[in-house]
């Protein structure tokens, strides 16, 4: 029993030394790419990515093994026939306005060899379209009548009504999928655990291996029709914590990271690296202050405050938007003219947002009774109720929770009393969702169709939580979308509308900032689907 | 002792039951729902979330929820989590072995070290050394665990290059690399989460075997030792420790669910695979198969950390009765 | 002499007892005056200008990153958290102390109920038990706060001093005085209690630092002191993305953590040897 | 007669509050010949047990053996001696026996083992052996069926029964001298009876030097040849048994005998001294009784030396200078 001291000690010391690798760092091989993450991609299949699954990091994986019809073009315009480029489908036609024609690349194959056929794209159709299997694509694809092969190679897609986004709706949401591995297999989806623990598809990169909560790697399929894959093998590093991404990234352990969160420290770090570059790509992400127009737990009284349009046009007055996006941002963002991401179209050649004009918002505030009585700073109204509201902020994001001090140190300048309100993020939904807030600071993620907005921001949209209603803009709205052609500046005006009425305070449609090591001379990240271009880069150093 | 021996295990299974039942109820009181951890990005389909409320069985009430749960629990079936889209089982499967690891690390490199260095600081209780020992150890155990991990991994990791920052095993390493290379791999990546864990909790460890041996030391059967002229080694590690390892056993069946699903920071700040990040998502997010399933996990290990501190209580102390 | 005074008065001759105490005096001193003489806390005199500043004579401690002076923030962080530290200390280590002491001197059921009762504690982490707290609490009042943190914090130290009484109550001391037919409050007043003061003073030293980064943690769960008032565990947590920038944000509210903690080391350490019966 | 422990003036410091040092023990000259029982009474607080620990350098942390004490055993100069060769003595040399049996033994060991571990820490022998000695020492020390003993724990026995094994204990490297501090007080009567003729029997078989500290001036008579008495951290009076049993001469020894039931004597009332030891830090200057004596006078206010009072008995108060003692 007596082990004496320094046996303890000599082990100890032992166990660190031999800890020490022959080599500590990563042997970088020349044609490997590891793409650190924050999110885990647990079932990277198309018509299973549903619900829960639903995430970014199933699409980003789905997106290196499964094609889609057509891809999204540069310009990222989602209305009419023209915006998009090739993939699956060598070309396409129109019928009639109602019919859709694509013809598909012969050259498409499998990644166990199997020519791509018109039937693996009515499969994948018909499973993505049943509200049993797939809930979410099957209501975004519900504009789709038919869809029906003719022969191998063309593959015929019939809507029910004239609209400018039939081309996007076709070929966006679904992935096609191999119909001949996949046939026999019924619809449920456990039945298709084996298919997910080692998908196969038609894509520039196969599935090879998943360690659990590590990483998941993939190798160049050699045989993609559309080229050969420059970088051999991509492994997709999961870390939850932004720290240890970026210190994965500073190590040189990983090569890209994308988007490095804010504050702008964590910027400045990356920048200062001699050996990364940093690639700001635009993102879907909208950031904004939501007014409740209904009283909190009595939805059908309006809010004893912001009912008011000139108290919440005061609001946004009293912010320095610019201000609140440089000490947080940095220069990853800009102020949004109404509900638009930096990833839509529609974003060009709007109007400019209005700027921080505190007199006006005080101006406002006291012609609609709302004056300081008592000399504390903070402004009541004739019956002494003080200007008080509850600014309800999730504690998942610092970049919130910065903006957030900020915003209460603006309004107060102006003699509004904000209480910061910080949740965790499951209650913070469902304080919002049930329109349990004065203010919410909201954070969402656009999609890159404008015909999104119709979800919180029409009367009856079902995200539409902070009650707001305008029959104005909700006729605006269905007229930019029924429009064939990309029409903007009908979208402008419905915007012009929105900004009008003040539904919430625009705050920030913010850039992605992604890094990647300067090894890789050629870059080329899109938004959308961030590296589903990644097959075209040359390897490192030719 | 067979018979309190198998009261004792009893007891244990009571505990364990009471204390899952206890969380199923608690999570369910919980506010915010499993659905809103994919509401917070994105705008769900009314028909979706119905529809993921049934494959879940979240929209029965919660006594057939709990019994569907327990029933699935005597099948050896967690069910599957709503977050991860993977069973359950499999999710712990493949969490416990790292968890293991860095737990198995810590408490090894916290149990013999501070043990070693409480017993010197005891032994020279008021020198210089004591005292910095002391300031030392104080100050390790009021940093931030996030804080510290951050800093070894910028001064170890980046700055000299001697081990890598995160994860646990380096992904280019083939996965037929040989036995060797790849357990000098995980080795590397073990060093600094170990090392941070053990310095934030190591004083812990240190102060209380420094107590607990001034205490014993005081003793008259020291004097007696000393007496009969056996080397003051001994007299410290066989006469003294032996008696003043008991409230540290105490200490160490505390720590060992603790460093399960305490080490959250930790595992965060180094990417490391384990159970505590996996746990707290899981509560956060409301993932009631997953948080059942780590609870589940928890406290079977507490309650056997538990039963295990108290048969080393009997089998240390010829005093205790086994009644 | 009342005992406590008189321990007191010990330990303040001990010279690690007065720095501990002078120490400990000094930092509640400055937490209770300081704001009232330092600049608002949550001021932000120029968010993009005079951010993350390093420290100066007109910032001793220098800036955060939304320009706000960490000096006042340390100082105003100083209030709620060691208000918050010793009291949900004092009420975890008096619970524990008396769980402890109760279970391992009584014995049997009353033992065993104790015990099940701590492992069924223990077996939840605590981040359930506070999620159950959400349930029930909009913002949490500060008191609520102290009891919750409390009330969840004493099964570790319950079950320390229960196993230390199981083992004294086989000493001879302990025996003899039952013999003797003493009663079984002055068994564990006179005899138990005492001879546990050295796990329970680490036990309640250590708390301290515990709670005050507890309250990081809960800050993050947006359980903790409710925004903007400063705390020194939320001024931490959000320095963590500043470590490398502005390390001062972090560095100030960890040293004042690290003081309390040492401070109230030093100090137990002495005042452990002033109440020990057995002390030369 | 073989001369084997000689202490000179040995001084035992503490420290007090601020820089200054107290002297528990101050002063202390004693010596002991082979074969030879001392024996140092004094009330508790007096200095004795500490003087015992002293001369196994076991004075606690952060007491300290001042310069200028002597202690010699034999030709060894034990202060002189570190490491090894002070571990070396320990045991082998001078046995020791602790007051209290019900705490002196450690509880997480059995018997066996304790006793065996002396044998081992001073003799070359194999672990049977020295089980085998620690079995016959148990016999010595009259424990019945001592081969089961061996395995039971300390607090499987009796408290006799474990003053019994620390004496095995002390025993167990044949020292040449044993000091037993208070080896009865924790005992009952009929028991500290035992445990005496235990004692006397062991101290004629090996012809070991004893030094028996006790408080208790009954166990000395007829037990110890030569008795020192101390008060305050000095010896105040020292004298052969049956001289100073004859004719106690210092104020406090007469104090001591006053106090002493006896069976022999006029029947009258116990007359105890008036006070305590006051602790190290309150000595008063002078003559250290002075406070509590009923016969002091101006000169107890200088500090008295060691005077003769007879041959061989000395004594240290000014009274021993008149030739006469205080029992006159």
């Amino acid at each position: 029993m007596p082990w004496t001291a320094h046996l303890v000690l000599a082990a100890a010391v032992a166990g660190v030394v031999a800890a020490r690798p022959p080599c500590a760092v990563a042997q970088q091989e020349p044609s490997s790419i590891v793409i650190v993450t924050g999110q885990q991609a647990t079932l990277p299949v198309p018509t299973l990515m549903e619900g829960p699954q639903a995430t970014l990091a199933n699409n980003e994986i789905s997106d290196h093994l499964f094609l889609r019809l057509a891809a999204i073009g540069p310009e990222l315009v989602t209305s009419g026939d023209r915006g998009f480029q090739p993939q699956l489908a060598r070309s396409w036609s129109r019928r009639d306005s109602l019919t859709l024609v694509f013809e598909l690349d012969p050259r498409a194959r499998w990644h166990d060899g199997a020519p791509v056929t018109a039937r693996d794209v009515t499969f994948t159709l018909k499973r993505a379209q049943d509200r049993s299997i797939a809930p979410r694509l099957a209501s975004v694809t519900a504009r789709i009548a038919r869809v029906e092969a003719e022969g191998d190679r063309r593959v015929v897609f019939r809507f029910r009504e004239v609209y400018s986004e039939q081309l996007y709706d076709a070929t966006f949401h679904v992935p096609i999928l191999p119909a001949h591995l996949l046939d026999g297999l019924g619809p449920s989806s456990s039945a298709w655990s084996a298919f997910a623990g080692r998908p196969v598809g038609s894509g520039p990169y196969r599935w090879v291996r998943r360690e659990e909560g590590q990483f998941i790697e993939l190798a160049a399929n050699h045989d993609f029709f559309l080229g050969r894959p420059g970088i051999e093998r991509v492994i997709v590093r999961v870390a939850v914590s932004s720290d240890a991404r970026i210190n994965l990234l500073l190590a040189g352990e990983a090569d890209a990271m994308d988007n490095i969160p804010p504050p702008t420290t964590n910027l400045a770090r990356v920048e200062a690296a001699p050996s990364l570059r940093l690639v700001p790509v635009p993102s879907n992400i909208l950031g904004y202050l939501l007014f409740n127009q209904r009283e909190p737990g009595h939805r059908d009284r309006p809010h004893p405050i912001l009912a008011d349009r000139d108290v919440r046009r005061a609001l946004i007055m009293a912010l320095d938007r610019d201000l609140l996006i440089r000490a947080v941002l940095g220069p990853y963002g800009h102020v949004p003219f109404g509900p638009v991401s930096s990833q839509l179209w529609i974003r060009h050649g709007a109007p400019r947002h209005s700027r921080q004009d505190q007199s006006t918002a005080r101006r406002l505030l006291a012609g609609r009774g709302w004056v300081d009585r008592n000399g504390d700073g903070i402004r009541e109204n004739r019956d002494g109720a003080p200007l008080s509201l509850r600014l309800l902020v999730s504690s998942s994001s610092v970049a919130r929770g910065q903006m957030a001090a900020i915003i209460q140190e603006q309004v107060r300048q102006v003699g509004v009393h904000v209480d910061v309100v910080r949740v965790e993020p499951a209650v913070w939904i469902e304080r919002r969702t049930s329109g349990d807030f004065d203010i919410d600071f909201s954070s969402a993620n656009l999609d890159p169709s404008p015909s999104g907005l119709a979800y919180s921001w029409s009367c009856g949209g079902p995200g539409n939580v902070g009650g707001y209603c305008d029959p104005g803009a909700d006729s605006l709205l269905q007229l930019a979308t029924a429009s064939p052609k990309a029409d903007r500046g009908l979208w402008h005006s419905f915007l012009r509308r929105v900004e009008e009425n003040s539904p919430a305070a625009f705050l920030y449609a913010q850039t992605f900032v992604f890094a990647v090591n300067r090894r890789f001379r050629e870059v080329s990240i899109r938004p959308v689907s961030s590296w589903s271009a990644l097959w075209r880069w040359p390897p490192p150093g030719s | 002792m067979t018979a309190w021996l198998a009261r004792r295990i009893t007891q244990a299974v009571v505990t364990f039951g009471v204390a899952v039942a206890l969380m199923f109820v608690l999570m369910r009181l919980a506010p915010g729902d499993p659905l809103s951890r994919m509401q917070e990005d994105r705008m769900m389909d009314p028909a979706e979330i119905a529809k993921t409320r049934a494959i879940f069985k979240l929209d029965q009430p919660i006594h057939r929820q709990f019994a569907a749960f327990v029933k699935g629990v005597l099948r050896g079936d967690l069910g599957l989590s709503i977050e991860h889209g993977l069973p359950v089982n499999t999710l712990l499967a493949s969490r416990i072995g790292p968890t293991l690891l860095l737990g198995g690390a810590t408490i090894l490199l916290n149990f013999t070290l501070g043990l070693w260095l409480g017993v010197r600081q005891a032994v020279r209780r008021g020198s210089r050394e004591d005292r910095t020992l002391t300031a030392l150890s104080l100050a390790g155990y009021a940093t931030p665990s996030f804080w510290l991990g951050l800093v070894l991994a910028w001064l170890v990791g980046i700055k000299l290059h001697w081990l890598p920052v995160a994860g646990m095993q380096s992904p280019l390493l083939a996965p037929d690399a040989p036995w060797l290379a790849r357990a000098a791999d995980i080795g590397a990546h073990l060093v600094l989460p170990a090392l941070t864990l053990s310095i934030v909790t190591i004083a812990g460890t240190m102060r209380y075997q420094r107590a607990a041996l001034l205490e014993v030391l005081r003793l008259p059967y020291i004097g007696t030792a000393r007496a009969k002229g056996i080397p003051e080694r001994a007299v410290i590690w066989r006469h003294a420790w032996r008696n003043a390892l008991f409230p540290v056993i105490t200490l160490f069946g505390l720590w060992l669910p603790l460093l399960v699903t305490g080490a959250v920071f930790v595992e965060m700040v180094f990417a490391w695979p384990g159970l505590g990040s996996l746990a707290a998502g899981a509560a956060l997010g409301r993932d009631y198969p997953l948080v059942m399933g780590t609870a589940l996990l928890a406290a079977g290990l507490v309650v056997t950390a538990s039963l295990l501190t108290d048969v080393a209580y009997a089998l240390l102390d010829p005093r205790v009765r086994y009644t | 002499m009342n005992p406590v005074v008189d321990a007191l008065a010990r330990s303040w001759r001990d010279p690690r007892g007065r720095a501990g105490a002078i120490m400990l005096g000094a930092i509640a001193a400055g937490a209770a005056v300081g704001p009232i003489f330092l600049p608002d806390p949550l001021a932000q005199p120029c968010v993009l200008e005079c951010r993350n500043l390093a420290p100066s004579w007109a910032h001793p401690f220098g800036t955060d990153d939304l320009s706000r002076d960490i000096l006042s923030r340390v100082a105003t962080g100083g209030r709620i958290s060691l208000a918050v530290a010793t009291l949900a200390v004092g009420l975890s280590v008096t619970l524990g102390a008396a769980m402890g002491l109760v279970a391992g001197y009584w014995g049997g059921t009353v033992d065993a109920g104790l015990m099940r009762l701590v492992d069924a504690a223990l077996a939840i982490p605590r981040l359930f038990l506070l999620l159950l707290v959400l349930a029930v609490w909009d913002q949490v009042p500060m008191p609520v706060l102290i009891v919750l943190i409390g009330v969840t914090g004493w099964f570790g130290t319950g079950r320390l001093v229960r196993g230390e009484a199981l083992r004294l109550r086989e000493e001879s001391y302990v025996r003899a005085a039952e013999a003797l037919g003493a009663n079984r409050r002055r068994i564990i007043f006179r005899h138990l209690l005492p001879n546990t003061a050295g796990p329970l003073l680490v036990a309640a030293t250590l708390g301290v630092g515990d709670v005050i980064l507890l309250e990081a943690g809960l800050s993050f769960l947006g359980l903790g002191v409710p925004l903007p008032t400063p705390s020194w565990g939320g001024m931490i947590l959000d320095a963590k993305s500043l470590l490398f920038t502005a390390p001062w944000a972090g560095i100030f509210p960890g040293l004042a953590i690290v003081m309390t903690v040492l401070s109230a080391n030093l100090f137990g350490d002495a005042l452990r040897d002033a109440v020990d019966p057995r002390g030369a | 007669m073989t001369r084997v422990l000689d202490v000179e003036n040995l001084r035992v410091s503490f420290p007090d509050t601020g820089k200054n040092r107290v002297y528990p023990v101050d002063g202390v000259s004693l010596s002991l010949d082979r074969g030879e029982t001392l024996a140092l009474v004094g009330e508790s607080g007096c200095g004795k047990s500490l003087t015992s620990l002293a001369l196994l350098r076991l004075v606690p942390s952060p007491g300290r053996i001042e310069e200028g004490s002597a202690i010699r055993l034999g030709g060894t100069d034990v202060l002189a001696l570190q490491g090894e060769a002070l571990r070396k003595i320990r045991g082998r040399r001078i046995g020791m026996i602790f007051q209290d049996p019900m705490t002196s033994l450690n509880p997480v060991f059995t018997v066996g083992n304790q006793i065996a571990e002396g044998v081992r820490a001073h003799f070359d022998v194999s672990k049977s052996e020295a089980w085998q000695r620690a079995l016959k020492l148990l016999e010595e020390v009259g424990i019945p069926d001592p081969a089961a003993r061996l395995d039971s724990y300390p607090h499987q026995l009796s408290g006799g029964m474990r003053q019994r094994v620390m004496i095995a204990i002390a025993l167990s490297a044949e020292p040449e001298i044993l000091v037993a501090d208070e080896p009865t007080t924790a005992l009952d009567v009929t028991v500290q009876a035992q445990i005496l003729e235990v004692l006397d029997r062991l101290r004629d078989s090996h012809g070991m030097a004893v030094l028996l500290i006790t408080h208790d001036l009954g166990i000395v008579a007829g037990r110890a040849d030569r008795v020192a008495v101390m008060y305050a951290g000095q010896i105040v009076e020292e004298a052969p048994t049956d001289r100073l049993f004859a004719r106690p001469s210092h104020p406090y020894t007469q104090g001591l005998f006053a106090s002493v039931p006896r069976i022999t004597g006029p029947v009258g009332r116990l007359s105890p001294i008036g006070g305590s030891v006051p602790p190290p830090g309150a000595w008063p200057g002078g003559c250290r009784f002075r406070p509590r004596c009923p016969q002091a006078f101006e000169k107890s206010e200088t500090m008295p030396p060691l005077l003769p009072v007879e041959t061989d008995h000395r004594m240290r108060c000014w009274l021993a200078e008149n030739g006469a003692d205080a029992s006159d």
